[in-house]
């Protein structure tokens, strides 16, 4: 058995384990000074855990797209941020014509809604129209030049919105039902991170059913695993491609204004970093599978939020937070290490030879 | 007039001229196998009547109207159904999911359940297996899922490709004999086979094809008592 | 296609030496500028240009000076001297190498006069020594780095003025402000990785510390950043009772709305300095707006109103950030220095010597701007140091001055 | 005579199924041996199992004697063990002597170094690389088809040009996984035709993985079966058409029968 | 009749279509922005282009689709499709009346419409815009009828006015440099755009020379072989020359631009064999770079003062550290797969770029501040050096660079590493297979890769003088995979092409102030639809690309399993 063992591991093996091991010792460590330094309450830790969950459900809906169009197209949709961006740069003068003539503290349900459903319309329209102009004809391409015409649809959209609204920021009205918390034993529950972490996790699970269940769905479900064979059971590939962006843009759509509700400015620049994060959550999670998503968004949103002062600021680091999102990726190659295809994913590589 | 007509088409990949003017006919009713030796472009026709392919010369005529320019989900639609090569079931998905997605372009829901009922009947394997993900069934099993799920398009013409290949012998047989039954019910089948002997044993007519051309048309026992197809395709020295 | 190269080449050669035989007018001036004279040709335009950060993510900052300086020209009938004025310029990317690249294409313009920029001192770090040796006079409207106006430093080069406050002066009034009258003892700073940002809560802290008051934290977040829990989370551990964040929206909006919410800083008192004196802070910062600090130039009377008024009409949206008023002083600076020192000569040629130019911008004292008042020091330092503070509130803007020195 | 290839007990499992389990399989210096069965019997996996690319959980595999359980693909590759795929999987945009060349890498030694210096040992290595290389297409009859793109050749050429890739490697042990797959039967006769005479030529030890029973009969000395991931049945060609496991499970009545004439006649 | 009527229906959609997309260029502000901004000096302006371009290019689309080809019926084509654009402008116009627009649009001003209807009053000027509309598509359509040889030189002629008009800034700045030979030019161009003798010239020339050649057989210059071989190598060594000499023709300005686009083809090149040949995707090539530009930073800056190296002793350490850096990233990665390996590496990238922007480091690395005073590269010895340090000189470095580079580049690409990359690429199982160790291997090209990048980085911190982490963005990594994709997976001299399309061309965009990125994202997207395989693509997947479909595939297990 020691034999084997031995024949197994390589050099190299030994290096990436000790890599592993070495983040996993810091990160520990820095748990475990920081709290016996305690520095932070009891109620801190909940708030983070609970600001870390919304941002996870905001990331899980924008990581659809990109697990939705992977798993169908085998590409990054590296466009999808500004997909993203495009739905809530627009509803903002909606929502700012709704308060404006009071309705949207008169029927605030009403007026979100009809926020998110301008959000998701415009989201769904960016969605399908980059689908058709920069993929569609590269179909048959090689696997990288897709890639390529994402990132310059990205810059045409960023700049067309730019361009529309300018480039100034447009925030939110504020919505008071949504103001305020609730207090549950000696710890804070702010309205707006309980409701979207409901609003994210009802949402995903819709768009779980519509994949799992729906005739549609499983179309989808069929052509990503052969597109040729799903074509001869009558199934329209470009009709179900359309379908999955369109799928994609309107959760992104939706995300969009759960993300508004948590920080209320529109930007045309603000779909990058989410995008960058959400992209980083589904390949967490394990690409092209939506449960993955979801658990590899919730667990980059707690890192995110709980990271820096749990892990950094028990080593004495300095601002902490401004190496947030280092220690993101840092947490990501960890994961990789020892689940090659991410969290939920499935270990391709040992089906193939 | 024949449910099938194929006229001299000519398919291309890129610049290989990989079919050559073949032609063929298909009566309602028959089974026809196409045998030939590889890279000889049986594949290649049926993905050219199947529409995954597009010839650059020729047409392909379906109980009387032209398939031309179609798009393959469009053909499916006319009523022709395949079951390709190497299977290709949707190995992530269950078995009646697989078989849903058959159904895929029905609307009747009476209809498809009946269909369902017939299919679990004519292969009742699948149905102990209904709620198993397709890439855990054995090879046989595949077969016979890739068979069924293309029968509950409920076509009026069913081309197969390569049935038999990297089957158990003892399959082969059950293979060809679910084929046989298939027609008998009512379905026209379009067959390319390796298996020369079985895929003649069961034709009603057979072609030959050679280098992208048809060089031989009969009956299936005439060819399969053809000396040159004996030589060539059936292993008789 | 060589031949055809050929052909065209030698066709432009003959038709340009007859035009050029023809045309050649003689100047009556001979120019004694140590580096050199702009002539302008009757009706010819003069021709000066911005160096600031107009495509990117840092945009908004350019755009909007940019347009304070649109506003100038608009507001002084687009002409110097009866010339037209024509403005254009480069992006600069608020990066060394957009700097670089902006400079050395601006720098190789003979017809520029003045350049206004840069937005990031880190373009200025390696644009100066392009435009100063080609001889421009540069006002940034928004560099605040001290080194690039302290006497000695390499990085301060001659030519180089600025309205912008250098950080030296706010952080200081800042930490007066904080420690002498709200009284306040324990404080804590954030910055947003700018230049800016950095420079200014260090002053800050440095002069803080000195006062006699506390620095419990000096923390930092990204530009771009949204969430600010885990920043504020570990600053309320250190229980502060001022905030200090001379940062720019978004993320200024952002520090503002969530500290309220964070658990240990519901009481806490915030503070930013002149980046966030502007009306998007008001919608950025929501209801939590109420009682937030900004210290910042006096930029307030009818004259600033009237300003924000035609920049609204002019390009559709209210100021989309902080340093318009700067740009506009410093067009304005440059307008009255170039009639100062040009030569006009009778048929209506303008002659600008160029290091008379940058003297007479030296030379600025007591010039009435929108910022105040502005004297320029040898160094370059324009703006006026007379800095307030203000206080905003829910639905007004802009916000009450609370202190002035 | 020695054992090349002996599998003790070797089981793999993937997640509940049971791939392989407890398999025996020894391999003569010199022999030509099939493993024959229905599809996802585990004939490919035990392939895997050899060359390293699974880890049995349980049992071993010797090669000469030598423990190579669990060891990496490339490292069982410079110990002699080389193979062909089931669906031909040739470097498709390289040309047939690339292809080649990649198949001597482990007799070759220029890196980084020679790449970039092209010093006099590394031109040799390459001259004599190719040299070989082009005598190694000339033995499957490829000469004159060096240049071309592997993709771009005829399939029985690929079948040749994967076989040779794998002897490039100068194997001891050369496993073939379905190498008649598609093939008439005048090709499926060169073939083995060819195939013997890599072992009668080269002497190497041969392993195959066959469905077409005419070949599998007539090529090996001897036969496993296996079935579900057990080996049903062990033999000699005769024995195992004999075989009532074999026959109900694999063969079945018609083919075993079929056979049998086939014999007599042939 | 059936055909009319649809073709009719076409060249309605087509005109509506085209309005749609100049009533899309209104709203993002470029029409108004180069409302000033002339092609030929006080005739035509660039705005007004974008207003008549769409509408040109969509009646032609028509006019191409219709199947009825009458002559007559083809001009009211044209007439219809312009009108039909015209009356979309009409439309945004009447809507701009009716609502304030601009309350979202920020650019639906009164200029935009003062613009569409030529300063008129508003009735009469829409009349106008409606009427120039349809008599462009209408001259479109005339245009279409005329003889190919007219057409051809009409075209051309338009088409270089049109080029030459809006780089007429940009050629100007370069014949400025030119000192007296300048006086030559000066009169073609205005103050803003061509003057319109200029323009005329231009016309003529190019209209008279494309008519002239039209149909004529390219003339050979020489036929014997041998004398060609001299002629080819009497090019190349003109090439030469000129490539030495380009600085000092180009002036300054495009010396910048040069040094920008060669030091790209340097990581370019460097990230040619992580991703062309090894087939890496390497998402976070930044990484290296800034490793390399901030080891020079340390290890040079007076500022921080640990070393006071000078830029050739530090320059071997650069080399290092980014080597033991692509090792360090190389191993625990390698073994990911496809996408997984790009998300990780673009993490990196990111982690590098806030490492050295944070406090915690600061010390060492300078944080936000960044480092200053950063050593130049001095070349000769004693009293004949020189310290390079405009970018005129530091572009003779570049170039050696370069050289040196590519030399490695087309060595490795030849060699039986090159070899060994590609069949990891093609199938990674079967290579190792075959023997390789794909660690190792795939590691080599991560190193190789790491130590252009960080040659790269050196000569950028040398060049800058100084560094900010702001320099080292994630954008970066995407311009470099961009511009080899651009070019050309794999192919070396695709780099080189794609460098000076990718990098020249934001630069070159400068004259579109705030809206160049905007057409940067549509020039990317155009360029890879026109040419998916790369501007330059390797000789191979030349082949691979024009077999349009792939034969079938010969496997006869599923494909999704393998998938």
């Amino acid at each position: 058995m020691f034999r084997t063992w031995r024949q197994r591991v390589t050099f190299s093996d030994i290096m990436v384990w000790i890599i592993g091991l070495a983040i996993g010792v810091v990160v520990v460590w820095g748990t475990i000074s920081t709290i016996q330094s305690g520095k932070y309450s009891a109620e801190s830790w909940f708030d983070l855990i609970v600001k870390g969950l919304a941002l996870g459900g905001v990331y899980a809906l924008i990581a659809m797209g990109y697990t939705l169009v992977y798993g169908i197209l085998r590409m990054i949709n590296f466009a999808h941020s500004e997909v993203f961006m495009s739905g809530p740069v627009t509803a903002v003068f909606l929502a700012n014509a709704l308060a404006a003539s009071g309705f949207l503290n008169k029927q605030p349900l009403l007026s979100i809604l009809a926020i998110a459903l301008l959000s998701m319309l415009v989201s769904m329209t960016v969605a399908i129209l980059v689908e058709r102009i920069a993929y569609r004809p590269l179909r048959n391409a090689p696997r990288l030049v897709p890639l390529i015409t994402a990132i310059g649809a990205s810059f045409f959209l960023q700049y067309t919105f730019r361009g529309f609204y300018g480039s100034g920021f447009q925030a939110y009205p504020t919505i008071d039902a949504l103001a305020g918390s609730w207090k549950i034993g000696t710890v804070q529950l702010y309205k707006t991170q309980a409701v979207v972490i409901m609003a994210a996790i009802v949402l995903m699970f819709l768009l779980y059913a519509i994949v799992m269940w729906s005739k549609l769905g499983k179309a989808m479900r069929a052509v990503s695993e052969d597109r040729e064979a799903a074509a001869l059971m009558g199934i329209d590939a470009d009709k179900i491609i359309v379908f999955t962006f369109a799928l994609g843009g309107a959760a992104a759509g939706i995300g969009g204004i759960l993300y508004i509700l948590l920080f209320p400015i529109a930007h045309f620049y603000m779909g990058f970093i989410p995008g960058l994060k959400a992209f980083t959550a589904a390949v967490l999670g394990g690409i092209g599978n939506v449960p993955g998503a979801f658990l590899g968004s919730m667990v980059l949103g707690l890192i995110e939020s709980l990271g820096p002062n749990l892990f950094l600021d028990g080593l004495g680091i300095p601002n902490a937070s401004q190496l947030k999102d280092a220690l993101a990726f840092i947490i990501l190659v960890f994961i990789l290490i020892f689940r090659p295809s991410g969290i939920l994913g499935e270990r391709t590589a040992q089906t193939k030879a | 007039m024949p449910m099938l007509e194929v006229n001299n088409i000519h398919t291309y990949y890129g610049n290989i001229h990989a079919l050559k003017g073949v032609s063929l006919k298909v009566e309602q009713g028959e089974i026809v196998s196409l045998i030939g030796g590889n890279g000889a472009g049986k594949t290649t026709t049926l993905r050219t009547i199947s529409g995954a392919l597009k010839p650059r010369e020729g047409n392909i005529i379906f109980e009387g109207e032209d398939l031309g320019k179609r798009k393959p989900h469009q053909i499916v639609h006319k009523g022709i159904a395949m079951v390709p090569e190497g299977r290709r079931i949707f190995a992530r998905m269950t078995v009646m999911e697989n078989l849903e997605m058959g159904a895929y372009i029905r609307k009747d829901k009476k209809k498809i359940a009946e269909d369902l009922e017939w299919v679990f009947e004519l292969l009742p394997r699948l149905k102990e297996r209904r709620k198993q993900v397709g890439g855990t069934l054995s090879g046989g099993e595949q077969q016979m899922l890739a068979t069924a799920r293309a029968l509950m398009t409920r076509p009026r013409l069913l081309l197969m490709d390569e049935p038999s290949m990297g089957l158990a012998p003892v399959l082969v047989e059950a293979i060809f004999d679910t084929i046989v039954r298939i027609n008998k019910e009512g379905t026209t089948l379009l067959l390319v086979e390796q298996n020369a002997l079985m895929a003649l044993s069961v034709a009603n007519r057979g072609y030959v094809l050679e280098t992208g051309d048809i060089v031989m048309h009969d009956t299936g026992e005439a060819l399969k008592k053809n000396e040159k197809v004996q030589k060539a395709y059936l292993g008789v020295e | 296609m060589s031949k055809r190269l050929f052909v065209v080449l030698s066709l432009f050669v003959a038709a340009a030496m007859l035009l050029a035989s023809c045309g050649g007018a003689t100047s009556t001036y001979t120019c004694t500028d140590a580096i050199g004279c702009v002539t302008i040709a009757p009706g010819d335009p003069i021709h000066i240009v911005y160096a600031l950060v107009v495509a990117g993510p840092n945009e908004s900052l350019g755009i909007d000076s940019r347009n304070g300086i649109e506003i100038a020209i608009s507001d002084t009938g687009g002409t110097i001297l009866d010339h037209p004025v024509q403005f254009d310029g480069e992006d600069t990317g608020c990066s060394a190498e957009g700097g670089q690249a902006a400079g050395t294409k601006l720098a190789a313009d003979p017809t520029i006069v003045a350049v206004i920029g840069t937005n990031c001192s880190s373009e200025a770090r390696v644009a100066m020594p392009l435009f100063s040796a080609a001889g421009f006079v540069v006002v940034s409207p928004s560099n605040t780095a001290p080194d690039l106006t302290e006497a000695g430093n390499p990085n301060n080069y001659p030519g180089y003025l600025r309205t912008a406050h250098n950080d030296k002066v706010q952080g200081a009034v800042a930490a007066e402000f904080v420690y002498n009258e709200l009284g306040l003892r324990k404080a804590a700073t954030i910055h947003d990785g700018s230049l800016y940002a950095e420079k200014l809560q260090e002053v800050f802290a440095t002069h803080f510390v000195e006062l006699g008051g506390t620095i419990t934290a000096q923390e930092a977040v990204d530009p771009a950043q949204t969430d600010m829990s885990s920043v504020l989370t570990s600053i309320a551990a250190g229980g502060p009772e001022i905030i200090y964040f001379p940062i720019f929206m978004p993320a200024g909006g952002f520090l503002i709305r969530q500290a309220r919410n964070t658990p240990g800083l519901e009481a806490v008192k915030l503070m930013g300095a002149d980046g966030l004196f502007s009306s998007d802070v008001m919608e950025g910062g929501g209801a939590e707006i109420e009682g937030f600090l900004v210290s910042s130039p006096l930029t307030q009377g009818a004259e600033y109103d009237a300003f924000v008024a035609k920049y609204q009409e002019m390009f559709g949206s209210a100021p989309i950030s902080i340093f318009h008023a700067h740009a506009y002083d410093a067009y304005m600076m440059i307008k009255a220095a170039i009639e100062k020192v040009a030569i006009v000569q009778s048929d209506g040629t303008v002659i600008i010597p160029r290091q008379a130019l940058r003297d007479a911008v030296y030379a600025t004292a007591n010039f009435d701007g929108l910022t105040g008042n502005l004297t320029c020091t040898p160094t370059g330092d324009c703006a006026d140091p007379y800095i307030a503070v203000y206080e905003y509130h829910a639905g007004q803007y802009p916000p009450e001055v609370i202190w002035k020195p | 005579m020695e054992n090349v290839l002996v599998s003790k007990k070797v089981t793999k499992r993937f997640g509940g199924l049971e791939a392989l389990g407890k398999v025996d399989i020894e391999l003569k210096k010199g022999a030509i041996q099939s493993i024959i069965g229905p599809n996802g019997a585990g004939k490919t996996t035990f392939f895997n199992c050899v060359t390293g690319f699974y880890t049995p959980e349980e049992g071993e595999i010797l090669l000469n004697g030598r423990n190579i359980t669990g060891l990496s693909p490339d490292r069982v590759a410079h110990l002699g063990v080389s193979r062909t795929y089931q669906n031909i999987r040739l470097f498709k945009n390289m040309t047939a002597v690339e292809n080649i060349l990649i198949g001597m890498h482990p007799h070759l030694k220029s890196w980084l170094f020679g790449a970039i210096f092209r010093d006099k040992r590394t031109m040799n290595e390459e001259a004599e690389a190719l040299a070989e290389a082009k005598r190694l297409l000339e033995f499957v009859a490829l000469k004159g088809r060096g240049d071309m793109l592997a993709k771009n050749l005829p399939y029985g050429e690929q079948r040749r040009l994967e076989i040779a890739r794998a002897m490039a490697n100068k194997p001891h042990l050369l496993l073939l996984d379905e190498p008649t797959a598609g093939m008439n039967p005048s090709e499926t006769q060169e073939m083995v035709h060819f195939i013997r005479r890599l072992r009668d030529v080269l002497g190497i030890t041969i392993l195959i993985i066959e469905h077409q029973m005419r070949v599998v009969m007539s090529i090996s000395e001897k036969i496993s079966v296996l079935d579900f991931g057990q080996k049903i049945a062990e033999g000699t060609p005769a024995e195992i058409q004999r075989n009532e496991h074999v026959i109900e499970a694999y063969l079945g009545r018609g083919a075993a029968s079929g056979l049998g004439e086939a014999k007599a006649k042939g | 009749m059936q055909n009319k009527y649809t073709d009719w229906k076409q060249a309605l959609r087509s005109g509506l279509l085209g309005g749609a997309i100049i009533v899309l260029l209104s709203l993002i502000g470029i029409v108004t922005a180069f409302n000033k901004t002339f092609i030929i000096t006080k005739v035509l302006t660039f705005g007004e282009l974008l207003l008549l371009g769409p509408i040109i290019v969509f009646s032609f689309v028509a006019i191409r689709k219709a199947a009825t080809k009458s002559p007559g019926f083809l001009l009211l084509t044209g007439a219809i499709a312009g009108l039909a654009s015209g009356l979309v402008l009409i439309a945004l116009v009447g809507v701009g009346q009716l609502i304030n627009l601009r309350a979202m649009f920020v650019n639906a001003s009164d200029d935009l419409y003062a613009i569409y209807s030529y300063n008129q009053t508003l009735f009469f000027g829409m009349i106008l815009r409606l009427a120039v509309s349809g008599l462009t598509g209408l001259m479109t359509a005339g245009f279409f009828r005329l003889p190919a040889r007219i057409k051809q030189a009409l075209g051309q002629a338009l088409l270089y006015i049109i080029m030459m008009g809006l780089m007429s800034k940009l050629i100007g700045t370069v014949i400025a440099s030119w000192g007296f030979v300048s006086l030559l030019f000066e009169w073609m161009f205005a103050r803003s755009g061509l003057s319109i003798v200029g323009a005329v010239v231009i016309f003529l020339l190019v209209g008279g020379l494309t008519y002239w050649r039209y149909g004529r057989p390219k003339a050979r210059l020489v036929r014997d072989p041998k004398k060609q071989q001299l002629v080819r190598w009497g090019t190349l060594g003109g090439l030469g020359i000129l490539i030495l000499l380009l600085p000092s023709i180009l002036g300054m300005w495009f010396s910048e631009i040069l040094d920008n686009v060669g030091l790209f083809i340097l990581m370019g090149l460097g990230l040619n064999i992580v991703v062309g040949f090894a087939g890496l995707l390497d998402l976070g090539y930044v990484a290296f770079y800034a490793i390399g530009a901030y080891t020079i930073g340390v290890l040079t800056s007076p500022e921080l003062g640990f070393f006071n190296m000078t830029f050739w002793q530090a320059f071997p350490f650069a080399i290092l550290v980014a080597v033991a850096a692509g090792i360090l990233l190389g191993l625990p990665i390698l073994k990911m797969r496809g996408d997984y390996l790009a998300i990780v590496t673009l993490g990196f990238g990111e982690i590098i770029r806030l490492l050295a922007l944070s406090d915690w480091l600061k010390p060492w690395l300078g944080g936000t501040q960044g480092i200053q005073r950063i050593a130049k590269p001095v070349i000769g010895i004693g009293n004949f050096s020189i310290q390079l340090e405009s970018q005129q000189q530091l572009y003779y470095l570049i170039l050696a660079g370069i050289v040196i580079v590519a030399f490695i580049a087309i060595r490795l690409r030849d060699s039986r590493l090159g070899r060994t990359w590609m069949a990891l690429r093609e199938d990674e199982d079967v290579a190792v297979a075959m023997g390789i160790n794909h660690v190792a291997t795939k590691l080599t090209a991560f190193a190789m890769g790491a130590i252009f990048s960080g040659i790269g980085g050196t000569i950028f911190a040398a060049k800058l003088g100084s560094i900010y982490p702001s320099s080292f963005m994630f954008l970066v990594s995407i311009n470099i995979l961009s511009l080899i994709i651009v070019g050309g997976m794999g192919s070396i001299p695709g780099v080189f092409v794609g460098a000076l399309a990718l990098m020249g061309l934001p630069e070159v965009l400068r004259e579109f102030a705030e809206y160049r990125y905007l057409f940067y994202g549509a020039a990317l997207v155009a360029m890879m639809l026109a040419k998916p395989e790369g501007l330059w693509p390797e000789a191979r997947h030349k082949l691979e690309l024009h077999e349009a479909e792939a034969p079938p595939p010969q496997e006869s297990e599923p494909a999704a399993t393998s998938a």
